[in-house]
């Protein structure tokens, strides 16, 4: 069913919570430049395909592509290596350290500073792992937030920065968990001028309730309802689809 | 000058003028301050050890004192057997102390709060009884612990308290560089992110379980080493110089310090060095009976603890920076 | 003598997630809160039942003041809510969950007499009496935070989500229960519902939330025919 | 043979204390989430009340039931006072450490105020009834009249409890509170009080540990007995292994760990007692991190 060429497959998919069934039989492929949302009414089991395809939780059975080639299911902290990163629907910044801190964090995989060497204070690769982070601070126009502390940002701006921290690993495939979730009108113009963006740069798989953005920037649409996919394809055509409606408003009562 | 601490080499030179004030300062005080002087350089470790476990990585440690009785017999039994050189000794305790705190942080990353606060608890009350099962650490009585008298070089009036002063504050300088070397490194950063947030570090590509367990030995390492400056200072080892009061002495000197600052740290180590002299001279005015010579200092170092926890529960100089953010976000306004 | 909320704000820290909400609901009415994800449905109704602190607004309920006030005070005074996810503790059994709604009253006849109401009302409850909650379907979890909400004796019903992750059929059937108890016990309801049509179709009037903002408010009947509805949800 | 049946005699003996060391600090932590290192203090300060009540009254059981009282009221004000205070103002970067750091401010407080005003003092508590084993055929037996007495104390306060706990409305919201507080609340259960009573109950628990641990072992009652370290280290060991969440797992895990260290005293050596618990601990918790009847954490994102 995966196209060869997709970055990213997900089939037959099923994770279990105790005996509730969160997942079942989900399916998803990403492909090269494409920007692919994720959609449903709450409690569809969006968040737990997130969770399971960065092994957050664990999947009763599935199979998983990886540029088309078969992969396990990775461990959280190796999906930066696969080229996979993502932020999270509650941000999670590390509220003590500063915004660029944060984003050099995110850049870890680019340092190859021993213990030894640190512990003399031969930190070699800082300054390199700080010009990362400042480069993808300028890619969400936070620059200026540099030194701040992350807890002392606005909402909007801890957003701006999760995605910083999440782009500065160069990921080829981006997992954005509600960018738009909490944020005003303004900034939401403002997020989907930017996920318009990155697109440029990266495959997007996104996760969001706002549907405007969701039709302006995604490609393609899984929809999820009571764990399954109910419906897929063209943007445009899943709106249109019936089962889609009836999920999103609801079924008549009688 | 402010500026010049932010730099390593700076660094490096701030520590050693440090040094140069403590040479001076030693050679101006009494045997008895000199010898306060060398405790307090030991609880410098000590506290910072905690402070690093805590503070930086999250992980409440309630057996520290178990970690200081490893590096204290380490030291002790590397110069007993082998008759090592007192700098290879401390070396040695910094090791196997660092071994063990490896070992035990495995099975540390693994608990969470509760669960590891009563391991590493049951661990301060278990190990130093080892002691009395194994006939070569001495028994209840312990071992001595002699570092031997100061070079001659130094002259004749040079006394051991000054010695012992001169071995533990450079141990302490450079502990203390090499620590703040390590927090301003990525290691440094990857440990608060971790206690920031788990799950966002692990996205991150941030091994959660490694970066624990290397924070559990980095923080032993110290734990050895403050261990063998307090056998040192004492001149003996024995399961009673590592007592639960110490484990909890040190989380005492930690909260004082602010868990999460290591600037703090002197307010902590002054504190703990104070706390007996202060108690003396109010037991004094009380009338000097025994009971309340031998329980004031307790009374005292608990009834600050619960009043930091209550009022300032990051510590003085987390408050007060605390407190200059809000005014310059007011200044923003 | 109704619900009043007038220019209601609550902020989750620094998230403003209603943002002057207003609206009045008549006694006995059912009320059905609709609109998308992070509408702010949620919090509109942990503001009214004292679970979340309001920044600034008023609420009332038969002239009495419901912000600034304790759950567990508000619950005495006949506003009972049942939060989101089926609000039943799994570890108690089906009885004790029941029986904790009414640990407050001190008439115990009144009290087994409500109980043996709800097991009509919910005879799948009466079945399961001794089994911990545990063990029981989705369906019959929200039967059983409703029917705990009820043994409280409530004047005023906050109910969040009753129909999440349930399966069409079972909706159908707890949407008719909930009609039926408010017309039977003359309950004021506020019912927080993604579910818009299946909602608006039990209900007497509608509040279409977006964004933490009331954009449109009726009759549930024609709402269901407005397209502000269907943008709400949709985009379109 | 003989000295196998002693062991278990030991075991379960002293186990039982254990049990009821831990029973109070899992009381505690369902509560509120806390654990409470001065749980040992407080049970030292009861015993103390306990002493000075029995030379007023000269009755070993009235004493055991004031001091049951007045160790429920010492708990509750420490909830009060304490407690409320600091879960109301703590929010910084140790939000997780400080009530572990003001329970052991506590705990030192007690243990050095107690030994200002009371350390000068000689203080013995006699049992009330014999405690020297009972003889059959040559062979004396490590179970006495007062050991029976504690088992059978212990025994009585489990049933009482889970009785409470089951069959009452307290109990219900006690429940309730512990697994579930913010349904609680909506049910209109008065959460606070409900952990007040919680710690309440806990320090009832623990003073009672107290006032049968000190007899059964030399009587001497200071506030560095060995007695009340072994309260301190020992409930909480076995309140660990239990899984901190039930009472029955608490009960288990004081059982557990009282026959083990039987073992290893009658067969090994006094001295590997406290190294032996902790191994113990840290097989129980490699095995089962989460503790013999505890909850898996649940998903983490």
């Amino acid at each position: 069913m995966t196209t060869p060429s997709a970055l990213l497959g997900v089939e037959n998919l099923r994770v279990d919570f105790g005996g509730l069934r969160a997942l079942n039989d989900v399916f998803l492929e990403l492909r090269h430049q494409e920007v692919v949302g994720v959609i449903g009414p709450n409690g569809a089991g969006k968040t737990t395909l997130f969770n399971a395809l960065c092994g957050l939780v664990e999947p009763s059975k599935g199979q998983l592509t990886l540029d088309g080639k078969s992969h396990a299911w990775p461990k959280t902290h190796e999906l930066v290596d696969f080229g996979i990163a993502r932020t999270l629907q509650g941000v999670g910044l590390f509220p003590d350290l500063t915004v660029v801190e944060n984003v050099m964090i995110g850049a870890q995989k680019f340092a190859h500073t021993g213990f030894i060497s640190a512990a003399f204070g031969r930190s070699k690769d800082e300054s390199k792992l700080r010009d990362r982070a400042m480069l993808a601070l300028e890619r969400v126009y936070a620059t200026g937030l540099a030194e701040r502390r992350a807890d002392t940002l606005s909402y909007p701006d801890t957003k701006r920065v999760a995605i910083a921290r999440a782009l500065v690993s160069e990921p080829r495939i981006l997992m954005l968990d509600e960018p738009a979730g909490g944020l005003g009108a303004e900034d939401i113009a403002w997020m989907n001028a930017l996920i318009h963006n990155l697109k440029l740069q990266c495959s997007i798989l996104l996760v969001e309730h706002h549907m405007d953005v969701v039709m302006s920037v995604c490609d393609r649409l899984y929809v999820l309802n009571f764990g399954e996919v109910i419906s897929s394809g063209a943007a445009e055509t899943v709106r249109r689809d019936p089962a889609v409606i009836a999920a999103y408003l609801g079924a008549s009562a009688t | 000058m402010h500026k010049l601490i932010h730099t390593n080499v700076g660094r490096l030179f701030f520590f050693v003028f440090l040094g140069f004030i403590l040479f001076l300062a030693g050679n101006r005080v009494d045997e008895l301050r000199v010898y306060q002087g060398a405790t307090l350089a030991m609880f410098v470790v000590a506290i910072s050890s905690v402070i690093l476990l805590t503070g930086y990585s999250g992980q409440v440690s309630l057996g520290h004192g178990a970690l200081l009785a490893i590096g204290g017999y380490s030291a002790v039994l590397a110069r007993n057997y082998w008759s090592l050189p007192i700098w290879l000794c401390f070396a040695v305790a910094v090791l196997v102390t660092a071994a063990a705190g490896s070992v035990l942080g495995t099975a540390a990353a693994r608990l969470s709060g509760p669960y590891l606060a009563g391991t590493t608890l049951a661990l301060a009350v278990g190990l130093p009884s080892v002691a009395n099962q194994f006939s070569f650490l001495g028994g209840e009585q312990g071992l001595i612990f002699d570092v031997g008298m100061p070079p001659e070089s130094l002259g004749a009036e040079f006394s051991p308290y000054k010695w012992y002063f001169w071995i533990a504050a450079s141990a302490a300088l450079i502990a203390i560089w090499w620590l703040q070397n390590i927090l301003r490194s990525r290691y440094g950063r990857t440990w608060r992110a971790v206690r920031g947030h788990e799950v966002a570090a692990e996205l991150a590509g941030i091994h959660v379980g490694k970066a624990k367990t290397l924070a559990f030995t980095v923080s032993s390492g110290l734990a050895g080493l403050s261990g063998a400056l307090l056998a040192m200072t004492i001149g003996t080892v024995s399961p009673s110089a590592f007592p639960l009061t110490l484990s909890f002495s040190l989380l005492t000197g930690a909260v004082l310090s602010g868990v999460t600052t290591l600037p703090g740290v002197m307010i902590g180590a002054v504190t703990l060095v104070a706390m007996p002299e202060i108690a003396s001279a109010i037991s004094h005015r009380l009338g000097d009976s025994d009971v309340v010579t031998q329980n004031l200092p307790g009374v005292l170092v608990s009834a600050l603890l619960i009043l930091v926890v209550l009022l300032v529960p990051n510590g003085p100089v987390e408050q007060l920076r605390t407190l200059r953010i809000r005014k310059n976000a007011k200044a923003h306004l | 003598m109704s619900l009043i909320v007038s220019n209601l704000c609550v902020d989750h820290g620094a998230i403003r997630a209603l943002d002057d909400v207003s609206m009045n609901i008549e006694q006995g009415q059912l009320a059905a809160v609709i609109g998308a994800n992070g509408a702010g449905k949620t919090t509109l109704l942990r503001a009214l039942s004292g679970l979340t602190p309001a920044t600034s607004g008023l609420a009332s309920w038969k002239g009495h003041n419901l912000l600034h006030s304790k759950p567990e005070k508000l619950v005495r005074f006949g506003v009972s809510h049942v939060s989101e996810g089926k609000s039943v503790i799994p570890e108690l059994s089906v009885e004790e969950n029941l029986n904790l709604g009414a640990l407050w009253r001190r008439d115990a006849k009144e009290s087994a007499q409500t109980r043996e109401s709800i097991f009509e009302t919910f005879p799948r409850l009466k079945e399961r009496a001794s089994q911990l909650a545990d063990t029981l379907s989705g369906g019959e979890r929200q039967m059983l935070a409703i029917g705990r909400a009820l043994m409280s004796k409530p004047e005023l019903l906050l109910l969040d989500e009753p129909s999440l992750g349930l399966a069409p059929l079972v909706i159908a059937q707890i949407f008719q229960s909930i009609r039926d108890l408010t017309t039977q016990m003359g309950l004021t309801v506020v019912l927080v519902e993604q579910n818009a049509l299946g909602a608006l179709e039990i209900a007497d009037v509608g509040i279409v939330l977006n964004l933490g903002h009331v954009v449109a408010s009726d009759t549930a009947k024609s709402l269901i025919e407005n397209p502000q509805v269907r943008a709400a949800y949709l985009g379109y | 043979m003989f000295t196998f049946i002693d062991t278990i005699l030991i075991g379960l003996t002293s186990g039982a204390v254990y049990s009821l060391m831990a029973i109070a600090l899992v009381l505690v932590w369902r509560s509120t989430r806390v654990i409470n290192f001065a749980q040992a203090g407080q049970a030292l300060l009861s015993t103390y009340i306990g002493f000075e009540c029995i030379g007023r009254f000269n009755s070993y059981w009235v004493a055991l039931i004031l001091a049951m009282i007045l160790g429920a009221g010492v708990s509750a004000f420490i909830e009060i006072v304490f407690m409320r205070t600091l879960f109301k103002r703590n929010t910084g970067p140790i939000a997780g450490v400080a009530p572990i750091i003001a329970t052991l401010g506590l705990l030192g407080i007690i243990r050095s105020g107690i030994g200002i005003f009371m350390g000068g003092k000689e203080t013995i508590i006699r049992p009330p009834v014999s405690n020297i084993g009972y003889t059959i055929s040559g062979h004396t037996f490590a179970l006495s009249p007062f050991k029976l007495v504690i088992v059978s104390a212990v025994v009585v306060m489990m049933v009482v409890l889970s009785l409470i706990f089951t069959k009452t409305n307290i109990g219900l919201a006690l429940r309730a509170s512990a697994f579930a507080p913010e349904i609680a609340r909506l049910a209109g259960v008065k959460v606070d009080a409900i952990r007040t009573l919680g710690w309440a109950i806990a320090g009832a628990a623990g003073a009672a540990a107290g006032m049968l641990q000190t007899p059964n072992g030399t009587g001497a009652l200071s506030p560095d007995s060995l007695e009340f370290s072994l309260l301190l280290v020992f409930g909480f060991i076995a309140a660990v292994i239990g899984g901190l969440e039930s009472l029955i797992g608490a009960v288990i895990g004081g059982l557990l760990l009282g026959l083990v260290l039987a073992i290893v005293l009658m067969y090994i050596n006094a001295t590997l007692l406290f190294m032996t618990a902790f191994i113990l601990l840290i097989l129980v918790l490699l095995v089962r991190p989460q503790g013999i009847m505890g909850k898996k954490g649940g998903r983490r994102a």
